[in-house]
């Protein structure tokens, strides 16, 4: 029960996710206590704030107290900044890197049909949202984008694959040309 | 998306077109002119935009009427340059490429190269369903519940909370390397070269110094002690020797076979 | 309950301490609820939250949680960054120092070859790895250093005999110390 205290107490002050592993470095080496130890003291923790207003819950980079979706738009009342809104072109780049990393740019364009804006992948950079993978052996040496865990984080997943299946891509197999060029036009 | 009216009274020409008045208007495709650039903001790019016009059609992407959709795509792509809305690049390159399936598809083929050359259509097609794919995809990922709009972050406070900084580290290597770069680069320098005494002689300076501290004197035979043997004496005698050459004691005899005094210089130790 | 976790949710993402007036202005208007039961859920949270890492308390300002003090100093080492490294110049110094006692700084400045900064050396002796002797009989008086007691006990000396010579040190082949060598030890 006081590692429980102790670890809530953690969490709660250090501002970021935080891994098993993290929350045990933060002990002094010689009182580390098992990683099973904490484990179960954070699975402790998620049942005793299931009746609360808000939740320990586990994304990419470990585990963080957030307020419960439910009682969001309460909550959303104490900014007045609206929350940020992502264009359509922005998602789209997003949804690229995360489901085909890692891509270059010219990846990018190819796909979405038109060309993506530096703005773009530094907005995307800023936010820490993806990160330069490494370099392509080709003409340039393009750069090759990858998210990273804050993505994940931010959009409350621990993995990537818990992202929305991708639509699976249908079979091809077209009829012959000239029934398809006698159109009903 | 927005529904449109299917069609205008075919009598008001919508635009001009190379000179002549456009009045025809292909099925499913009336946009008010003025309205022409907001609906083209509506399209992230060229593929969004037929594939808005497939789905309009509610066909298939596969089954895609390629001739067809390339009218409606051109209609707009030419609409648009009419009425000096700016258009992307990448619009035209789409035209232009339709064009070329088009065309391509028209003209016979021979039947021996229909195992070689790709149908015209399939490269078209395939992007098209990729991009949908990821159109879908973005579309689900704007839905996801995310921080600052479905979560948010919780703080406590933790400024009562007294942080101890650790101090640097140093490995004795580190020291030594130090030092033997400076060795290195005193040996280049002619005017300075560092003596290569011992260094239990510069440590017994140290000592004595210390010991000479809120002393007034010290009998010389008091700097020694036997127990260091001979070796010992001798570091101990070089010490004061070197101390001496530097100004740092002074040593004195207050008449002849008197015993020695040490005392540090006037100067020495009114501080730390 | 509804309106404790309500309140609660709100108090955790607000960032700052909120008085009973201001949590009260952040439901919408027609939905407010009196005072008498924000201040009865507050008590609630206050009693709720008695046995946990973290406490709801009343500052000046208003109601805020925070880490409970017989926590802090486990929660403090999250806080603690590595500490920064000494730079080559200090090295320097203090090797001078080491092996040349007692010097003045100009001494280590005739040998260095660059003015010392008072800074390096009221750092090493803050660290109380330098002290002063005494004073040179020569204008100015400058100070002499040698190291102390410390110094040897940090290095694990028992004398600084068992610093190498010089002959041994130009013979001695150290590796060079890398950032990352130290850091992922």
């Amino acid at each position: 029960m006081e590692l429980q205290r102790i670890i809530e107490a953690i969490l709660f002050a250090a501002k970021r996710p935080l891994t098993c592993k993290q929350v045990q470095e933060v002990f002094p080496e010689l009182e580390q206590p098992d990683l099973a130890d904490i484990q179960a003291a954070l699975d402790g923790l998620v049942e005793a704030y299931q009746p609360r207003g808000i939740a320990l819950v586990k994304v990419a980079s470990g585990y963080r107290f957030q307020v419960r979706s439910d009682l969001s738009r309460w909550v959303a009342r104490l900014f007045e900044e609206k929350p940020p809104k992502y264009s359509k072109a922005l998602l789209e780049t997003l949804a690229i890197i995360a489901y085909r990393q890692p891509v270059t740019r010219g990846d990018i364009e190819d796909i979405r049909g038109v060309s993506v804006s530096s703005n773009m992948i530094q907005t995307l950079q800023e936010r820490e949202w993806i990160r330069v993978l490494g370099y392509k052996e080709a003409p340039g040496r393009p750069a090759l984008y990858g998210t990273t865990k804050l993505f994940l984080d931010y959009f409350n997943l621990s993995t990537l694959n818990e992202l929305p299946t991708l639509q699976a891509l249908q079979e091809l197999d077209l009829p012959p040309i000239t029934e398809n060029s006698k159109e009903r036009a | 998306m927005t529904e449109t009216p299917e069609t205008l009274p075919d009598t008001i020409a919508l635009a001009m077109v190379n000179g002549a008045p456009f009045t025809q208007i292909p099925d499913d495709l009336y946009i008010p002119p003025d309205a022409l650039e907001v609906f083209l903001e509506l399209f992230t790019g060229p593929l969004d935009l037929l594939l808005y016009l497939i789905r309009r059609q509610n066909v298939d992407i596969i089954a895609i009427p390629i001739a067809q959709i390339t009218r409606q795509y051109m209609v707009y792509i030419q609409l648009m340059g009419d009425l000096k809305i700016e258009l992307a690049a990448d619009y035209l390159v789409m035209a232009a490429w339709l064009a070329e399936i088009k065309s391509r598809m028209l003209l016979p083929r021979p039947p021996d190269a229909e195992d070689e050359e790709e149908d015209p259509r399939a490269t078209l097609i395939r992007r098209l369903q990729e991009y949908e794919a990821i159109k879908y995809a973005a579309e689900a990922l704007e839905e996801l519940p995310r921080m600052e709009r479905d979560f948010f972050s919780v703080e406590v406070d933790t400024s009562m909370i007294d942080v101890v900084q650790a101090l640097p580290d140093v490995q004795l290597s580190e020291l030594l390397l130090a030092f033997k770069g400076i060795l290195k680069r005193a040996e280049q320098l002619s005017h300075h070269a560092i003596t290569k005494e011992a260094l239990s002689v510069r440590e017994r300076m140290s000592t004595i110094l210390e010991n000479l501290k809120g002393t007034d004197s010290r009998l010389f035979t008091e700097l020694f002690s036997h127990r260091e043997g001979r070796s010992g004496v001798v570091v101990a005698f070089l010490a004061i020797l070197e101390l001496g050459k530097e100004g740092l004691i002074e040593i004195s005899q207050a008449e002849p076979f008197a015993e020695l005094r040490v005392r540090a210089t006037r100067a020495a130790f009114n501080a730390t």
